[in-house]
C-alpha cells in the first residue's frame, strides 16, 4: 500500500503539562493539574461532556482561553521548543469556506509561507483519496456533508505531518465504517508520533490508544486507568478489548 | 431580461421625477420635467460628454486611490495597536472636518487642476472603505486564527490567507458605500475650484438659471453613478464568490 | 405690523448697509413692517426662491436679473441698493500684470455668478483679445486666496469694496481693473426683487421709503450708522468691514425706489449684443418704479 | 488611564498639526497655526458655543431621524423582493447627486429653519446606514433561517428574533460611518442658508479671510464629530455584546 | 420521576415521501425515493457519510436545498398539513449567540410570537435539568463546551414538543454515558411521537429505533434490513442487541 508519508524519520518528543490550570468567571475548570504524554505513543482521553478536554488540549496547543484566565507551562521532553513540531484538528472543522478541499488541505504550507510544490499537491491529493473526499477536491466547504468536512479537517491535519498531534473527536461525524477505516489509516500515517486524541468512544480508545486517560470531577482530574497491550488498531474481540471496554465504561460512569 | 428590467427601473425613475414635479407643481427653474431636461441635454451632447469625461475620470481615480488607502489603513490599524489608539481618531477627525471647509486648502495646495478633485474623492471614499474594512478585519472567526497559529502561520500569511478573506465581504459593504458616494467628492472639488467637469458645469448653467441644463449634467452624473455602484457590486459578488445571499421571502 | 421676508445674496456685509441700518433704526419699524432677515450662501438661490413664492423680496444683482427674467424667472426689481458696479478685475500690485493686455495666456480665477465670463471678454476684446486668449477657473468664493498664492494671475468677480481691502490686509494689496472703464456699460449692482405680478403689494412701497431713509441717515451720520451697523453682530465689527463701510457709502443709491429706464435698456441691449440673452423683454416685466401712496 | 491617552491623542494632533504649519510655512489665511485658533477661540466663546448648540442639535436630530430611515429602509429592501429592485436604484441615485444640487429643492420645501438642515444631514447617514444594514441583512446565517422555518416562524419573528440581531454588527459598521459623517450634513446644510450654527459661522468667518476664526469653529466641529464617534462606538458594542473582537497580535 | 410535558394526547401522524429526487450540479444524490415513517414510531436512519442523509431530513423538514434541485412529496399519512408538526434538529446545533442558552430554549414560541408563560420557563429549564446544563441557563453558547451546545440544541427540540421529530445526529459530540442517558431520556419525552433520528452509531439505532433504514448507493436507495423487536430503549445484553449490531454492521460495511 502506498504511503503518502516520503519515509523522514521524526523524533517526537513526549509533552509534559505542569501546573495546569484554567478558570473561567466563577469555574474552576481545572487545578495545579499535570499531565505527561509519552513520546511517541497514542494517549486517549476521555471524559463527561464539558469537563475540559477541548481546553485541556488547546492548552497543549499554546492557545489561549478567550474569556478565561489560564496558567501552567507546557514542554517538549527533549526541550527543544515545541510550537512548531505540533498539528492540532480543532473539535469544529474550521475549513475556511473560499477555499477549495485541496486549499483547505494545502493552507498549512501556504500560512508559513512556504511555496505549494507539485509533490505537495500530490502528497496532499492522495491523503483525501484516503479519506474518500478526492473526488471533491475542487468543490468549496458549503458543498460537503458534515462528515465529509470533518474527514477534509483530517485530511489537513494528518498533511501537516508534524512530531506531535492533538486531535479533538476528529472522528465523531463519522459512520462506524467510515470510522474504522480512518482510525486505521491515522494509526498507520502517524505511526511513531505524539499523539492525543480526545474521543467520546471508549471502543475507539482501545482500538487506537497506547494510553487511555480519564479527565473527571471539578476542578478535573486525571486519571490514567489502563494501557491497552497489542499494538494498534487492536481488533474488538482477537485483542480482548471488551472486559476493558466494560471496565472503561464503569469508569466513565463513576465519573460523570 | 436583465436590460429589460434596467430600462423598466429607469423609466419608473422618470415617472417618479415627472410624479414629484407634478404633485409638488415645482416650478422649471427649481425642478424641470424629465422632458426639459431630455431637450437641454439634446441640444448639447458635445459639451456635457466632453466635460463628462473629465469628472469620470476624477471619480474613478478617487475611487482607485481612496479604495487603496482605505486598505491599507484598515490593514495599518488593524495589525498595530498602537497604529489603532492614534490612527483611528484621526481617521474619525478628518470624517468629522466637512469635506467643504478643506475643500478650498486643498486646492490651494493641489492647485486648480484635476490632483484637487481626485483628493476630494478620495478624502470622502476613504472613511467609508476604511472604518468597514477594519470592522471585518477585527471580527475574524477566533476558531480560523488558533487554526493558524499552531499552524505557525506567518503574520502576513495569516493576514493574506485568513483575514482579509474573511473581511472582504465587510469590505464590500464599505466599497459599496464609497461607490455611491465618490461623485460627490469629484463635484464638490469642482465647485471649489475647477474650470472643466460636470460640477463646473452645473455651477455654470446655476448661475445662468440654466436649469434645465444643469439637471441634464445631474442626470448624467446620476446615470454614472449608478452604473459604477452596480459595477463595483457586481465585482464585489465575483469576490466574495463563496458567500451565498439569503433572500429568505422569495417563495 | 406687517411680516415680510428678505433674502440676502450672501452674508451680512456693508452692501447690506441700508438694509441693516433701517431695521437697527426702526425705519421699518416706523413704517410698520416687520423684515425677517435670511442670510444664504448660494447667491443664485434667493432669485429662484422669490420666484418660487417662498419668501417677499431678495437681493440680487441687476445683470443676473437681465439673464434670469430671460431664462423666464417671474422677477421685478423694484429698488436699488448700490447704484455702480462693483465688481472688477484684480490682479497683484507687484505682480506681472500691468495691463489687461498682459493676461494673454494666463490664468483668470472666477466666482461663477453668471456674468462674469461676459464682462471679462468685454474686457479682453477692448483689448484686442478674447476669452479664449485666457484659462478660466473657477475658484468659487476663494477670490484673494487664490490670487495671493498665485494659482491664478487675476480674479474677476472681486468687488472693490471688498477684496482689495481683503488683501491690502493682509499685506498682498491689488491692483483693480474696473469694468466700467473697460468697455462695459454702466449697471447697478445691488437690486432688491420681488416676484413678478406683487409688485401691487403695498408694503413694497413702505419698504423702499425705510430703505431711502436710511441710506440718507448713513450719508449723514457715516461714524453712528457704522456702529448701529455692527451693533447687529459684533463679529461685524473688523477692520475690513470698517473700511468697507467707508468705501460703499458713496455707492448706496440715494433714490433707492428710482428705476433708470435708460441704464436698464441699454444693458439689456448690451447683454443681447454678447449673446447672453436672446431676447429683450419689455423692461415694465421685470423693473418697476413703485408709485407713492 | 483613557482620559491620559485621550489627551495625548489630542497633544499629538496639535503637534502634527503645527508641524504642518511649519513644514508648509503655510500663512495664516491658509492654515492658521494651533495657538492663533486657541486665541480666536477664547476671544469669542459665547458666540461659538451659541452657534455650537445649533449645530449639534441639527447633526443629533439627522442622525437620528437619518437612522431610523436608513432601517425602515433596509428592513423593507431586504423583505420585499420588488423594493429590492425599485428602490436600490433610486437609493443609490439619491446618494450619488450632490446634495447641494437638492438644496434649493429642500428649502423650497422645507424653508430655512432647521428642519432643511436636518433634511440634509439624513440625507447624508442615509446611505451608510442603510446599504450596511441591507448587506447584513441579506446574509443571515442559513441554517438558522431554515430552523425558524421548521419552526413556523412569523415573518415580523424570524425578523426581530433572527435576522436583525444577525446583521446588528452589519448595521454597526453601517452607523459609525454614518456617526463620523453626520456633522458634515448639518454644515452642508447650513451652507444653503441659515442664519446661526457652526457651518454659517465657518461660511461667514471664510468669506471675511478669518480663517482662525474659521478654524476654531472647525475645531469645535471635530470635537463634538470625535465625541459623538466614540460615544455611538461604545453603543453599539454594548448592543452587539455577544461579538469577540479580534486583535490577535496583541501579544 | 417527573415529566415537564403536560398529558396532552398527540397524535402522530405517519409520513410519506413520494418520488424523492435531489440532484446538485452533476451529481445526483437521490432518485425517485421512496419512504414511509410508520406513526409513533421511531425509524433510525443509518448511512455512509456523504450519502445524503442529512439531504433527506431536510426534504422531510419541507426545507430546499439551496444550490441543488429537490422533487417529490412529503405527506402526513391523515392527510393534515405536516409543517406545524415537526421539530427539526440539525446537524449544526445552530445556537443564537445573542440569546442565552434559557432563551435559545425557548425560541421556538418567540418566533411563533406565542408568550413565554411562566410555565414554558418552568418546562424549558426542566429540559435543561434533564440534559444536564441547567447550571449554565443564562449564560451565552459561547460559553460552552461542544457537547453542552448539542445538548442544549436537543433540549430546544425537546422543548418544541412536536408530534413529528426530525433529528440529525442528535448525541454526536456526547461522551458515552451521556449519550446513554440522553438517549433514554428522549425515548422516555418522545414515546408516541414520529421520530427520525440520523446517527452513526449502530448500537445507537438498535438501542432506540423501532425500524433500522438504510441508505446507501449512488444515487442513494433505503433499505430496511431489520426492526428490533422490545420496547426502546433497549438494552445490549439484555435484548440480544450484538447480533444484530454484527449484522448492521456487515449491512453498512456492504454499503459502504
Ligand atoms: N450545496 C451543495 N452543492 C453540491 N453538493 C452538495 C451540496 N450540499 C450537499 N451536497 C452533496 O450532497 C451529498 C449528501 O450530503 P448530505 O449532507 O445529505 O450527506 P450526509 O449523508 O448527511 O452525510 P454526513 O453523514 O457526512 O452528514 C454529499 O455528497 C454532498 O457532497
Ligand atoms: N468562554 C467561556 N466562558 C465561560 N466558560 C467557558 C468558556 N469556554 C468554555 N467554558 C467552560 O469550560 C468548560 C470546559 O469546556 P471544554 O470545551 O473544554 O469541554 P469539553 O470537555 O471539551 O466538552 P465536550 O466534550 O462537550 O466538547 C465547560 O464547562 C464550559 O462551560
Ligand atoms: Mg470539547
Ligand atoms: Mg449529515
Amino acid at each position: 500500500m502506498h504511503s503518502p508519508f516520503p519515509d523522514k524519520p521524526q523524533t517526537a518528543p513526549s509533552i509534559v503539562l505542569t501546573g495546569g490550570h484554567l478558570r473561567f468567571a466563577g469555574k474552576e475548570v481545572f487545578h495545579n493539574l499535570h499531565l505527561t504524554l509519552p513520546a511517541a505513543k497514542w494517549s486517549c482521553l476521555l471524559g463527561p461532556s464539558g469537563v475540559g478536554k477541548t481546553s485541556l488540549l488547546r492548552q497543549l496547543a499554546g492557545l489561549r482561553a478567550e474569556d478565561g484566565e489560564m496558567e501552567g507551562t507546557v514542554a517538549a521532553g527533549d526541550g527543544a521548543p515545541l510550537p512548531e513540531r505540533i498539528a492540532y484538528m480543532a473539535q469544529q472543522d474550521l475549513l475556511l469556506p473560499w477555499a477549495t478541499v485541496l486549499e483547505n488541505v494545502l493552507i498549512g504550507r501556504k500560512l508559513r509561507g512556504e511555496p505549494i510544490r507539485p509533490q505537495d499537491r500530490d502528497k496532499a491529493m492522495a491523503i483525501l483519496a484516503d479519506v474518500d473526499v478526492a473526488r471533491e477536491a475542487d468543490a468549496l466547504p458549503a458543498a460537503l456533508s458534515g462528515g465529509m468536512r470533518q474527514r477534509v479537517a483530517l485530511a489537513r491535519t494528518l498533511f501537516e505531518d508534524r512530531p506531535v498531534i492533538l486531535m479533538d473527536e476528529p472522528f465523531s461525524s463519522l459512520d462506524a465504517i467510515t470510522r474504522r477505516r480512518l482510525q486505521d489509516l491515522a494509526v498507520r500515517l502517524l505511526a511513531g508520533r505524539t499523539v492525543l486524541l480526545v474521543t467520546h468512544d471508549p471502543m475507539e480508545a482501545l482500538r487506537v490508544g497506547d494510553d487511555i486517560l480519564l479527565l473527571k470531577g471539578s476542578p478535573a482530574r486525571i486519571q490514567a486507568p489502563m494501557s491497552p497491550t497489542g499494538s494498534a488498531p487492536r481488533q474488538e474481540d482477537r485483542d480482548g478489548l471488551w472486559p476493558l471496554y466494560a471496565e472503561l465504561l464503569k469508569q466513565l460512569g463513576a465519573a460523570a | 431580461m436583465r436590460a429589460i428590467r434596467l430600462c423598466i427601473t429607469f423609466a419608473g425613475l422618470l415617472v417618479l421625477w415627472q410624479l414629484i414635479v407634478t404633485a409638488t407643481a415645482a416650478p422649471t427653474y427649481i425642478l424641470p420635467a424629465p422632458l426639459d431636461v431630455a431637450i437641454a441635454m439634446a441640444e448639447r451632447p458635445g459639451l456635457l460628454l466632453q466635460h463628462a469625461w473629465v469628472t469620470f475620470a476624477e471619480i474613478l481615480l478617487g475611487l482607485l486611490f481612496g479604495t487603496i488607502l482605505g486598505i491599507v489603513s484598515a490593514l495599518v490599524i488593524a495589525l498595530f495597536r498602537p497604529a489603532k489608539r492614534w490612527l483611528l481618531p484621526v481617521l474619525v477627525i478628518s470624517q468629522a472636518l466637512p469635506v467643504f471647509a478643506l475643500a478650498p486648502l486643498l486646492v490651494l495646495w493641489l492647485g486648480y487642476g484635476m490632483p484637487s478633485k481626485v483628493a476630494m474623492a478620495v478624502l470622502i471614499i476613504y472613511f467609508p472603505v476604511t472604518a468597514a474594512f477594519y470592522d471585518g478585519l477585527r471580527r475574524t472567526e477566533g476558531g480560523w486564527l488558533d487554526l493558524a497559529r499552531t499552524m505557525g502561520a506567518t503574520r502576513g500569511a495569516m493576514l493574506r490567507h485568513i483575514r482579509i478573506p474573511a473581511a472582504l465581504p465587510a469590505f464590500g459593504s464599505g466599497l459599496r458605500v464609497g461607490a455611491a458616494i465618490a461623485p460627490i467628492g469629484a463635484v464638490v472639488g469642482e465647485w471649489v475650484g475647477s474650470s472643466a467637469g460636470l460640477g463646473y458645469l452645473m455651477l455654470h448653467a446655476n448661475a445662468r438659471m440654466q436649469v434645465d441644463f444643469m439637471f441634464a449634467a445631474l442626470a448624467l452624473l446620476a446615470s454614472f453613478g449608478l452604473a459604477l455602484y452596480f459595477t463595483v457590486d457586481f465585482g464585489l459578488r465575483r469576490l466574495t464568490y463563496w458567500q451565498r445571499e439569503q433572500s429568505p421571502f422569495d417563495d | 405690523q406687517e411680516k415680510l421676508t428678505l433674502l440676502l445674496d450672501w452674508f451680512i456685509n456693508p452692501d447690506h448697509g441700508p438694509i441693516i441700518i433701517a431695521r437697527e433704526k426702526g425705519f421699518f419699524a416706523e413704517q410698520g413692517l416687520d423684515v425677517e432677515i435670511v442670510e444664504p450662501a448660494d447667491p443664485s438661490a434667493p432669485p429662484k426662491l422669490v420666484a418660487a413664492g417662498q419668501a417677499d423680496l431678495a437681493v440680487s444683482y441687476q445683470p443676473q436679473t437681465h439673464v434670469q427674467v430671460a431664462e423666464g424667472l417671474p422677477l421685478m426689481r423694484i429698488a436699488t441698493i448700490v447704484a455702480t458696479p462693483l465688481n472688477t478685475l484684480v490682479v497683484l500690485q507687484d505682480g506681472d500684470i500691468k495691463t489687461i493686455s498682459d493676461l494673454k495666456g494666463k490664468k483668470v480665477g472666477v466666482s461663477l455668478g453668471g456674468f462674469e465670463d461676459i464682462l471679462l471678454g468685454t474686457m479682453l476684446r477692448k483689448h484686442g483679445m478674447d476669452l479664449s486668449d485666457v484659462e478660466l477657473v473657477n475658484v468659487n468664493f476663494s477670490l484673494s486666496p487664490s490670487l495671493i498664492s498665485g494659482q491664478v494671475d487675476a480674479v474677476i468677480g472681486a468687488y472693490r469694496n471688498f477684496e482689495l481691502n481683503q488683501m491690502d490686509i493682509v499685506g498682498h494689496p491689488g491692483r483693480a481693473f474696473y469694468v466700467e472703464e473697460e468697455g462695459v456699460p454702466l449697471y447697478d449692482e445691488l437690486i432688491i426683487v420681488a416676484k413678478a405680478g406683487t409688485e401691487g403689494n403695498p408694503n413694497y412701497r413702505k419698504f423702499i421709503n425705510a430703505l431711502e431713509k436710511a441710506t440718507s441717515y448713513i450719508i449723514n451720520h457715516p461714524d453712528e450708522s457704522w456702529k448701529a451697523f455692527t451693533s447687529t453682530d459684533p463679529k461685524l465689527d473688523d477692520e475690513l468691514n470698517s473700511r468697507a463701510w467707508r468705501d460703499t457709502i458713496p455707492r448706496f443709491a440715494l433714490r433707492p425706489g428710482a428705476l433708470d429706464t435708460a441704464r436698464y435698456t441699454a444693458f439689456a441691449r448690451f447683454l443681447k449684443d454678447t449673446g447672453l440673452i436672446d431676447t429683450v423683454p419689455e423692461l415694465s416685466t421685470y423693473a418697476v418704479e413703485l408709485p407713492a401712496q
